[in-house]
């Protein structure tokens, strides 16, 4: 069988290049890519420590179930502002997004 | 760990996860890096199917692949003049990749037993050794419903999650819709940005 | 063994494609192939083409995969339910209509705003 | 089969692997050469309806004119846009096809004949069903044609709305059945859920073959319009893979609304004799598919804008509505979970099938009122259009 450990460093893995993606990128939507890899990354810990440890209840499953759900709620929200930005400055680079900032 | 055939899933299967996730974070090409977004996701549902979690496979690939991907496809169309930026990463990125594998390394430091293998530390890591999962009951699929909906379990988050989804919609759709636009406000020269 | 039911949709991932590349090949390799540009050109029914067409669109249709993103959602949702049911008291219709009336209110709100409008 | 390879030398783990190995491509080819006898019989029924003979030449009955075809198409040259977005491109065709075989996966031909009992097996069948979207959407925007363009975004618009109604309908059978498994549900149709829910299978069939992108809901394809839509950049067996995906959408729509509603191989003595399930399963899903063709055939392309709007505020409310009625009356009658005969089943099917015609009823009321409001309407703003044109002309006089 395939020890823990495994999933967690693939999972480790995936969460380290979404967080490059998100950190790194310009273009917003690539960096919601990032987030939504960071996310999946979350979730096959969740799920994997749910089988190796507490097989018999089940919270990790019901958590990755409402990250599902969270993740679609930020997607849906954040493609939205994105979609605004970009009718409003033809642009969708993060860094040209700063009107807060000084 | 012994080569079993489950071991060889699992590797392809990681082959496949991280080796499309890296090339959404590379791909110059938007619609590309969606692609090969779908396809980590992918990926991902294979573990799940992999650790007996059918169930949240299936999620997997509904939301996720099915919507989310999509939505993500379908901005990445209606934004095409970026779709081939000049430079596709900002000014720290060299900064950040640097982070990365720190905080890669740091974390496999912690999880793997290579670290307490070599002797360095006792203490340092995490110990998962469980290296043969415990049996899922065989009503484990039923019984994620049941908890779900359960009021001494998760029956509070699941109505939130529909509250959570309901704003997210009415938040969303107020953003986008033909209405919310105030002509006023927008810039006046056409083909600025990048 | 768990997955034994799965490895047959593995393979189906896996060998399925082969069957369908299997046509595409030999089309690749029976075919005549003679290249003109005006035939690689993108159709438009003779017209010539102006640009590419990666151009961009109208909004609209975003809502509309919105709307649909939310639901999904929900619906994913609702299979645990519909699941669970028979073992389930009536309670569990209670939280249904609570948790699908969230969801109208949603889906009045996106319509009354015009957001459903096609124009 | 199992046996055999083991008797052969193999281990017993490569034995099933190479078992399933085969299992699959029997399903699979079942699927593919299916579709050539399902453009045969679609294009003999739907030459009927327009007062034609249909193909008739090639073999008795026209019988081999698909095959003649498919030669056909693996002989014609691949002609490909300069500008295409090779990698999608190439996949699209594969994925728009695989994404309605991989269903196959999980149907339960006979009682014994399944090929994966899967335990989430609704669930994968809305997970794959889904992969369809995104072969339109690869098609459409790596083909670099504005009219494929214009039909990817349709297709986002069409496709994913329609899955909603589907898939709410789809939770339905789960309900009644409690059971995810495919071949669970078919068990448990002790009387075809059919006569119980006859209103959801409607919802089902319409979705669904709006889902397929066929009759009235063609607007992906819309040849007058778009000239063939997503596919139009597409030539050779490339073309050749979309037609095939789309006439095995179409009876994997019947097989399984056959399986989900109709009872799928269960009929008198198909416990016994296993092969006679395939029959039956065969025989109604052919039936469906006969119905699915004749809408086809009869109903004129609607408008985008009506096409959104009945699914949003009209077909999306009501399978809510109904799935709601059914759980509602379903947890009113005792002992639900516990059908195991004809007579079991035969109390709640009767009360459902009941509030199904009191639901039938009240939709065609509304739907009534509605036309006449609509009606009514349109009549007063002719009114006030008419009035003053009538004036000015009076003036002009």
């Amino acid at each position: 069988m395939i020890p823990l450990w495994m999933y967690l460093v693939v999972a480790a893995g995936l969460f380290v290049i979404g967080m490059f993606g998100v950190l790194s990128r310009r273009n917003a939507i690539a960096i919601l890519m990032g987030i939504e890899l960071m996310l999946n990354a979350v979730n096959v810990n969740l799920v994997a420590f749910w089988r190796y440890q507490t097989p018999t209840k089940l919270s990790g499953q019901a958590f990755a179930a409402f990250v599902f759900a969270v993740a679609a709620a930020e997607a849906a929200v954040g493609l939205a502002l994105i979609i605004g930005i970009y009718r409003r400055k033809r642009s969708v680079i993060a860094d040209d997004v700063n009107l807060l900032k000084w | 760990m012994d080569i079993t055939a489950e071991a060889i899933v699992f590797l392809l299967l990681s082959v496949l996860t991280l080796g499309s996730a890296l090339l959404v974070v590379t791909t110059r090409n938007l619609f590309h890096a969606a692609l090969y977004l779908m396809l980590a996701l992918f990926g991902v549902a294979g573990f799940f199917v992999l650790l007996a979690a059918p169930f949240l496979a299936g999620f997997q690939v509904v939301v996720y692949i099915g919507a989310i991907a999509v939505l993500i496809i379908l901005a990445v169309m209606l934004t095409p003049s970026v779709t081939r930026l000049p430079r596709i990463y900002n000014a720290q990125w060299a900064v950040n990749l640097a982070l990365a594998v720190v905080f890669f390394l740091l974390l496999f430091s912690v999880l793997t037993p290579v670290v307490d293998d070599l002797g360095i530390s006792g203490t340092w890591g995490a110990n998962f050794t469980q290296n043969s999962p415990a049996d899922v009951p065989a009503s484990s699929v039923s019984d994620l419903g049941e908890a779900l909906v359960d009021p001494q379990q998760y029956m509070l988050p699941f109505e939130l999650a529909s509250v959570l989804l309901m704003g997210a919609l009415i938040g969303a759709a107020l953003l986008v819709s033909p209405t919310a636009r105030d002509d006023e406000d927008a810039p006046h020269e056409s083909g600025q940005g990048a | 063994m768990i997955l034994n039911e799965w490895v047959f949709v593995g393979l189906f991932f896996l060998l399925g494609p082969v069957l369908l590349v299997v046509p595409i090949a030999l089309s690749k390799w029976l075919a005549p192939k003679r290249p003109t540009p005006i035939k690689q050109d993108a159709y438009e029914c003779g017209a010539e083409p102006v640009g590419l067409a990666w151009k961009q669109f109208r909004a609209e249709y975003y809502i509309f995969a919105l709307v649909f993103l939310v639901f999904d959602v929900e619906l994913v949702f609702m299979f645990p339910w519909a699941l669970a049911y028979n073992k389930l008291g009536l309670f569990a219709l209670f939280e249904m209509v609570i948790f699908v009336l969230l969801l109208v209110v949603a889906l009045v709100y996106t319509w009354r705003k015009g957001a459903l409008e096609w124009s | 089969m199992t046996g055999f390879l083991q008797d052969i030398g193999l281990s017993y783990e490569l034995a099933v692997l190479v078992a399933k190995a085969l299992g699959v491509a029997v399903v699979g080819a079942f699927g593919l050469l299916w579709t050539l006898l399902g453009i045969w019989i679609e294009r003999k029924v739907a030459a009927r309806f327009q007062d034609r003979v249909g193909p008739n030449r090639v073999g008795p009955f026209g019988l081999l004119q698909s095959i003649a075809d498919a030669v056909k198409i693996i002989l014609k040259e691949d002609i490909m846009n300069r500008h295409v977005d090779r990698w999608p491109y190439n996949l699209a065709p594969i994925l728009s096809t695989l994404s309605v075989m991989l269903i196959w996966a999980v149907i339960p031909f006979t009682a014994a004949w399944v090929g994966a009992d899967l335990n989430v097996g609704v669930l994968y069948l809305v997970a794959v069903g889904s992969l369809g979207t995104v072969a339109v959407i690869m098609a459409g925007w790596s083909s670099n044609n504005k009219y494929a363009l214009i039909s990817a975004f349709r297709a986002v618009a069409q496709l994913i709305s329609y899955e909603v109604p589907m898939v709410i309908s789809l939770l339905v059978p789960v309900m009644l059945a409690g059971s995810l498994s495919v071949q669970a549900i078919v068990k448990s149709q002790h009387i075809a859920y059919l006569f119980a829910v006859p209103m959801t299978v409607l919802i089902f069939l319409i979705s669904g073959q709006a889902e397929n992108g066929r009759g009235p809901f063609d607007l992906l394809e819309a040849e007058s319009e778009i000239v063939a839509g997503f596919h139009i950049e597409y030539s050779g067996m490339k073309f050749g893979m979309f037609y095939v995906g789309e006439f095995l959408h179409a009876f994997t729509l019947s097989v399984l609304t056959a399986l989900l509603f109709l009872g799928g191989w269960q009929g008198p003595l198909a416990e016994k004799i296993i092969p006679l399930g395939f029959v039956y399963l065969l025989l109604k899903s052919v039936f469906v598919y006969f119905v699915l063709i004749w809408v086809r055939m009869t109903l004129p392309r609607v408008r985008i804008d009506h096409l959104l709007n009945f699914n949003w505020k009209f077909l999306v409310p009501l399978s809510l509505i109904n799935l709601l009625v059914v759980a509602f009356l379903w947890k009113l009658m005792p002992d639900t979970d516990q059908i195991n005969s004809f007579a079991d089943a035969l109390g709640p099917t009767l009360v459902l099938f009941l509030a199904n015609v009191v639901m039938f009823a009240g939709v065609a009321w509304w739907l009534r009122e509605w036309a006449r409001r609509d009606r009514e309407h349109i009549e007063a703003r002719r009114a006030v259009v008419a009035e003053p044109a009538e004036a000015t002309a009076a003036a002009g006089d």
